[in-house]
């Protein structure tokens, strides 16, 4: 057995081909394909959606913002760390990740959870809503007479402060100073990943993930190369090799094996 | 005619067309003519005259009453407790506008003749009270309604123009100087 | 008309004081506050909140209400003239809320007050934009500061009370059941 069976079975499964519906974050489309798998919110059903998620993640990249795509990026990460773990012999892993992972884990569970009883609530707020009988309240204009009574209206400024006035409310609001350093996602491209392995494929011939990892500078570049691997698979482009369970995952280049692949990434592969 | 999510409440008893007259009255911020009134309810004029002078007669011992002028029907506080309602107005009343006042002000001046929602929008806060105040304090008015919303335009008065001692819109002060870092000021 | 040095009508009597209380409620732009009608009219708190309820019940027939909130007494008209309400004051604003304001409202209403921030946090997304869309269409308001952070807060209105049918907050939905058994998430 020279590919490890989940990626495996990846080209064929026609839900490869993720339909990008109109999700709302992150967590909504993790509850989404985990509701479509009819599973419970557990570790296994996490599992059996990662490569969808990754799938639609990758999909989002040329459309979504920036900001939008790296809310999935980091549920992303997680999810391919805990896959990644799962993969390992337990002795393996060193405590202080194993608990680290297992943190990251639970917060991602809490937060799904969170986020799946405010959905819950949302889909209430919208019955509420078609079946409230509105009431209006009385809002009305002071009758003219009432009006009259009222002191002269003074603005305040002259001409030239109401046109402060107005230019203050059209400036447009500085951008809000949060700073994005900390989710080191700058720029992460997944079309330059796949540049950047291919040239590292055509050498070496076979690579593990890990080694096509080392100098990845963030967790981010990690995703981006895992997508860009996943996106390689996809076009025939390498092969991924996994001696037994648990094992190194490895690439392999291995161009036009079979040619019935649906996309070319690299218009020179030969 | 009436959908399952729009079942409009049968008029044909008295007391219901009654009811309905009083809702929509209570809420409406402008007189209502009797034929307006029967159109919106789908009942004949004379039978919806008929309510609003039996509405009419119900009030006799309450603070508000139904009058009814060119214009059509509306309620108002009854005379004899002006001196309370008069009090109540300028309770706390101050001639200065305040800042949320001058600047919703400042956005229909620049924008005018401009949507309360557009407003709203710019602002990013629900402006209908204030638009009233404004309304109210006769700086701004309606002017028409929007071609492509149906929402009511927005445009200010001439006391406005005499507020800032200026004789024409014209010569309201060009905003586009104090806002050097935007290239196209109706983009805004 | 009578102007506001004239001498104030007597409110010893009950149904008089019914009947000034409804006069000022009828000119009155937002919902008001007991303690201020009581200021007004010059008559203890007490009394006020009692002709208030007294005359609430008295409109059981109409198509209006008398109704209390947070905020203070109002007229309304009543739920089941929506459809003939809203063919008067529809601005042509009454679009369906999308599923993304409607989760970020049902944070909102439930974490309030609450920055922009934590909403995000707990949709994964950024908000910004619901949020002033929100804002704009009156449903949440800001409320303060966050004394940590120096972020905005935010909380729902009255209007979106009204809109969904509720009469207060504690009538929300209870949520805590739906909750993971985390005492606060955002800690983590």
């Amino acid at each position: 057995m020279s590919t490890a069976a989940p990626e495996r079975q990846a080209p064929d499964r026609p839900g490869f081909q993720v339909t990008l519906e109109n999700f709302t974050g992150p967590f909504d489309l993790l509850l989404a394909l985990i509701g479509r798998h009819e599973l419970d919110v557990t570790e296994v059903a996490l599992h059996r959606v990662t490569d969808d998620f990754i799938a639609y993640t990758a999909a989002l990249g040329g459309s979504a913002d920036l900001e939008e795509t790296t809310g999935f990026l980091v549920v992303a990460a997680t999810l391919l760390d805990l896959k990644a773990a799962r993969l390992l012999p337990a002795a393996e892993v060193e405590d202080e990740e194993d608990l680290a992972l297992l943190e990251a884990r639970d917060v991602l569970f809490a937060r799904l959870l969170q986020y799946r009883a405010y959905q819950q609530v949302a889909a209430l707020f919208r019955e509420l809503e078609g079946a409230a009988r509105r009431r209006y309240p009385r809002a009305v204009s002071l009758p003219p007479e009432l009006a009259a009574l009222l002191p002269p209206v003074d603005l305040g400024v002259d001409a030239a402060g109401f046109a402060e006035v107005a230019a203050a409310v059209f400036r447009p609001a500085p951008p809000p100073m949060v700073g994005l350093d900390h989710l080191h996602a700058p720029s992460v491209s997944v079309p330059e990943q796949v540049e950047l392995m291919t040239a590292r494929l055509r050498l070496a011939g076979r690579l593990t993930f890990a080694q096509l990892c080392e100098d990845a500078a963030h967790g981010v570049e990690v995703v981006g190369r895992f997508l860009g691997v996943l996106e390689m698979y996809r076009s025939r482009q390498v092969a991924l090799d996994q001696d037994e369970a648990f094992a190194e995952l490895a690439v392999r280049w291995a161009p036009g094996d079979d040619d019935s692949g649906s996309a070319a990434l690299d218009p020179e592969r030969s | 005619m009436s959908s399952a999510e729009e079942e409009l409440p049968a008029l044909g008893d008295d007391a219901e067309l009654d009811a309905a007259i009083e809702a929509v009255l209570m809420v409406v911020d402008a007189p209502v003519p009797a034929g307006q009134l029967a159109e919106v309810l789908e009942e004949p004029v004379a039978r919806v005259v008929g309510a609003l002078e039996r509405l009419a007669a119900s009030y006799a011992d309450r603070g508000f009453e139904l009058r009814v002028t060119d214009e059509g029907w509306r309620y108002a506080s009854r005379g004899r407790f002006a001196p309370y309602v008069e009090r109540f107005v300028l309770d706390g009343q101050r001639s200065r506008l305040t800042r949320a006042a001058l600047e919703t002000l400042a956005v229909v001046a620049y924008r005018q003749p401009v949507t309360r929602s557009r407003v709203a929008a710019v602002r990013g806060v629900n402006v209908d009270g204030v638009m009233r105040t404004l309304t109210a304090r006769g700086l701004i008015v309606e002017a028409g309604l929007d071609a492509s919303t149906g929402g009511t335009l927005y445009r200010t008065t001439e006391l406005f123009l005499e507020r800032l001692g200026l004789a024409s819109l014209e010569d309201l002060p060009p905003i586009a100087p104090l806002l050097p870092e935007v290239d196209d000021i109706d983009e805004l």
